[in-house]
C-alpha cells in the first residue's frame, strides 16, 4: 500500500523528465513546447496529489456533518495555474510563427545554420 | 485503485508523446493525455480542477496548437541532438526525484505538513467569514485574491504579447468575403449540429459563471467555456462571421475590463474603509459584502480569460491568410 | 456494479490509446482521441456516483459539450492544409 | 419494487460496460480505418445509453436525472456527427475502404 502510494510521486517523476527530455534534447520548436506542457503537467499531478486526504472528498460542502475535505490551497494554486499555462504557451507558439516566417524552418540546428550565414 | 491504471496511462501517452515525430499526432496524443488528467484530478478529488482542464484541454488548447501547427510545418525535420547525454541526464534526475519520493509523508496521509498549516484554516473559517460551500472559490477570490490578481494580470499580458507578435488589426468585413475562409460550411451535418449546440455551451458557460460559488465552477472556467462557444461558432461559420458578431475591439475592450474591475473591487475595499481586496466594508454586513466581492471579480476573471483566448486563437487564425 | 463499469471504461481507455500510439493513419489517432471523450464522458458520471458526490455531473456534461470542438478543430487543420497544398502546387507550375 | 429497479440498473451498466469493451476490442483488432470507425462509433452510443441508463435508475429523480439525460442528448447528437466528419474527412483525403480496395485488386488481376 506504501508503494501504491508512491507511486503518485513515481509517475510525476518520470513524466517531469519525460517533458525535460523533449526540451533538452528535440531541436524542433513546437516540439519543445509540448514537451513543456508536458512537464507542466506533471507539476499540476504533483500538487493536486499531494492535497489529497484518505477518505476524503472535494472541498466544497454538502451538508454531511462528518466529511473529510482535501486540502483546497494545491486546487486553487492548480486551477489559476491551468488557464495561465495555456495563454503563455499560446505566446511560445506565437513566437514559434514568427521564427517560421522569418526564417523558414523551426529546426534549432538549421536556424543556428542561418544565423550564421 | 483506478488512479494507478490511470497514471501509467499517462505515462504511456507522454513517452508516445515525445518518441513520434509526426506533430499533429503530437497533438492528438496531447489531448488525450489531458483527458486523462482531468479524470486523475477528479478521482484526486480535485472537481474544480478537473473542471478547469476539461475546460481549456478538451477544446482551446487543441484549437490554439492545431492553428499554430497549420501555420508552421507537420513534421519533425531533424534527428534529436546530444541524445546519449540528454538521456543519461534525465534518467539520473529521474532516479534522484525517485529516491527522494521515500521520504515523503504516505500518500493520503492527513498529517502531512502540507495538510496542517493553512488548510485547515482555511476550511474552518470559511463558514464563518464568507458564508459559499466552495472552499476552492473562497479562497481563490477571497482568501488569496492578491494572488489570483496577479494570475489575471499574467493571463491578460500574455494575451497583449500575442497580438503584439502576430497582430490583431483584421476587418471582418475583408474576412468574410475573402476565398478560403468560409470554414467548415460545407460540412453540413457538422454545422447543423455545432449550431445547436453554441447556445448550451454559451448557457453552460453562464451556468459554470455564477454557480461557481455552490459548486465547480468560476471566472476561469467560465471564460474558457465561453471562448470554446464562440471557437466553435467561427470553426462552422467562418472567422469573418465570428468577428462580425463579436469584433476585435469589442475582445479588447474585455481583456482590459477583467483585470480594471478587479483592481477596481480591490480599491473599493480602500475607499469603503477597509484593505486592499478586503470586500468585508462593500456592504453593511461582512459576509454579504463577500459575497458581492466574489462576484464581481468572478466576472472580472471570466471577462479577462473570454478576451485573452479569444484574441489570442484569432490572431492565430487570422495569420493563415 | 459501478466497478464493472469503471473497469470496462478504463480497459476500453487502453486499447484506445494503444491504437492512438501504433496509428497507423492519423485519421486512427484522431478516431482513437474522439473515442477517449466519450469514455471520459462515461468514466466521470460513473466516478461521480461511486463517490458518493452526483453534483459532480457538472464535469462530464462540460466534457459532453465541448468535446465536439476538437474534431472539428482536427477537421478544419485538414481543410486549411489542403487549400495550402493546392495553392503551392497552383503557385510552383 | 426496489429491487426491481436495482437489478435493471446492474443489468444496465453490466451490458454497457460489455458493449464499451466491446467497442475498444473492435477498434483495436479490425483491419482498416472505416471498420474500426464502426466498431468504435456504433458501440459508443450504445454503451453510452446503456451506461447513463443504468445510472439515472440508480439516481432516481433528482437534478442529478436531468444532468445525465442532457448529458445523453449531447453525446448522442455529438458522438455520430463526428465520426461522420472524420470519415468524411479521410475518404475526401483519399484513404480508401478495405473492401474496395481488395475488388480492385482483383479486377486487375
Amino acid at each position: 500500500m506504501e508503494l501504491l502510494g508512491l507511486y503518485h510521486y513515481w509517475v510525476f517523476a518520470i513524466l517531469l523528465m519525460t517533458g525535460l527530455y523533449a526540451v533538452i534534447a528535440k531541436l524542433n520548436l513546437f516540439k519543445k513546447l509540448i514537451g513543456l506542457s508536458l512537464f507542466q503537467a506533471a507539476v499540476f499531478l504533483l500538487y493536486i496529489t499531494m492535497g489529497k486526504v484518505d477518505g476524503g472528498t472535494a472541498p466544497i460542502f454538502s451538508g454531511a456533518a462528518d466529511a473529510v475535505f482535501s486540502n483546497p490551497l494545491p486546487q486553487v494554486l492548480i486551477l489559476t495555474a491551468i488557464v495561465v499555462g495555456i495563454s503563455t504557451t499560446a505566446l511560445g507558439l506565437g513566437i514559434v510563427v514568427r521564427i517560421k516566417e522569418e526564417y523558414g524552418s523551426i529546426e534549432e540546428d538549421e536556424i543556428q545554420e542561418i544565423d550564421r550565414q | 485503485m483506478f488512479g494507478i491504471f490511470l497514471l501509467t496511462l499517462v505515462l504511456i501517452t507522454g513517452v508516445a508523446i515525445v518518441r513520434t515525430d509526426n506533430l499533429f499526432v503530437a497533438v492528438m496524443l496531447m489531448g488525450i493525455a489531458s483527458l486523462l488528467i482531468a479524470v486523475n484530478f477528479f478521482i484526486l478529488d480535485a472537481a474544480d480542477v478537473a473542471l478547469t482542464e476539461a475546460a481549456v484541454g478538451a477544446g482551446i488548447s487543441t484549437v490554439l496548437f492545431l492553428s499554430a501547427l497549420a501555420l508552421t510545418s507537420e513534421r519533425e525535420r531533424s534527428k534529436s541532438a546530444r541524445r546519449v547525454l540528454s538521456f543519461t541526464v534525465v534518467v539520473v534526475a529521474a532516479l534522484v526525484l525517485i529516491y527522494a519520493t521515500f521520504d515523503k509523508p504516505r500518500f493520503g496521509d492527513p498529517q502531512a505538513p502540507v495538510q496542517t498549516h493553512v488548510a485547515p484554516w482555511y476550511l474552518e473559517n470559511t463558514p464563518t467569514y464568507i458564508d459559499i460551500p466552495n472552499v476552492v472559490t473562497a479562497v481563490l477570490a477571497s482568501f488569496r485574491g492578491y494572488d489570483t490578481l496577479g494570475e489575471v494580470f499574467v493571463v491578460f499580458t500574455a494575451g497583449i504579447g500575442v497580438l503584439f507578435l502576430l497582430g490583431g488589426g483584421t476587418t471582418p468585413g475583408r474576412l468574410a468575403q475573402e476565398k478560403g475562409n468560409e470554414g467548415l460550411r460545407h460540412y453540413l451535418i457538422p454545422r447543423v449540429v455545432g449550431r445547436f449546440l453554441i447556445p448550451f455551451i454559451l448557457l453552460f458557460g453562464l451556468y459554470v459563471q455564477f454557480h461557481g460559488e455552490y459548486g465547480p465552477g468560476g471566472g476561469f472556467q467560465a471564460g474558457a467555456i465561453v471562448t470554446a462557444a464562440i471557437v466553435l461558432f467561427a470553426l462552422i461559420e467562418g472567422e469573418g462571421r465570428a468577428l462580425a458578431v463579436l469584433p476585435q475591439r469589442w475582445l479588447l475592450g474585455l481583456m482590459a475590463a477583467g483585470p480594471l474591475i478587479y483592481g477596481a473591487v480591490g480599491i473599493a475595499g480602500i475607499v469603503m474603509g477597509g484593505n486592499f481586496l478586503d470586500y468585508s466594508p462593500l456592504s453593511s454586513d461582512p459576509v454579504t459584502g463577500q459575497h458581492l466581492g466574489i462576484l464581481l471579480i468572478e466576472i472580472g476573471v471570466g471577462v479577462t480569460v473570454t478576451g485573452v483566448l479569444l484574441s489570442i486563437f484569432h490572431a492565430f487564425a487570422a495569420r493563415g491568410r | 456494479m459501478y466497478y464493472v463499469v469503471t473497469m470496462a471504461t478504463l480497459v476500453t481507455m487502453g486499447l484506445a490509446l494503444i491504437r492512438a500510439v501504433v496509428g497507423p493513419s492519423v485519421y486512427d489517432r484522431v478516431l482513437a482521441m474522439n473515442m477517449f471523450g466519450t469514455k471520459t464522458v462515461l468514466l466521470l458520471s460513473v466516478i461521480a456516483f461511486l463517490s458518493g458526490r452526483p453534483d459532480f455531473l457538472d464535469l462530464a456534461l462540460a466534457y459532453a459539450l465541448i468535446n465536439f470542438i476538437g474534431v472539428l478543430a482536427v477537421l478544419e487543420f485538414f481543410r486549411v492544409r489542403s487549400l495550402r497544398r493546392r495553392a503551392e502546387q497552383t503557385g510552383g507550375q | 419494487m426496489a429491487m426491481l429497479l436495482d437489478v435493471l440498473s446492474w443489468v444496465l451498466l453490466t451490458l454497457g460496460g460489455i458493449s464499451v469493451l466491446i467497442g475498444g476490442i473492435g477498434a483495436l483488432r479490425m483491419p482498416d480505418l472505416y471498420t474500426r470507425m464502426h466498431a468504435a462509433s456504433v458501440t459508443d452510443s450504445m454503451g453510452a445509453m446503456l451506461v447513463l441508463g443504468g445510472i439515472m435508475l440508480q439516481a432516481g429523480w433528482s437534478l442529478a436525472t436531468i444532468k445525465l439525460i442532457a448529458i445523453l442528448l449531447f453525446l448522442l447528437l455529438t458522438s455520430p456527427t463526428s465520426s461522420n466528419a472524420l470519415a468524411s474527412a479521410a475518404l475526401l483525403a483519399g484513404t480508401r475502404p478495405l473492401a474496395e480496395t481488395k475488388q480492385d485488386r482483383g479486377q486487375a488481376q
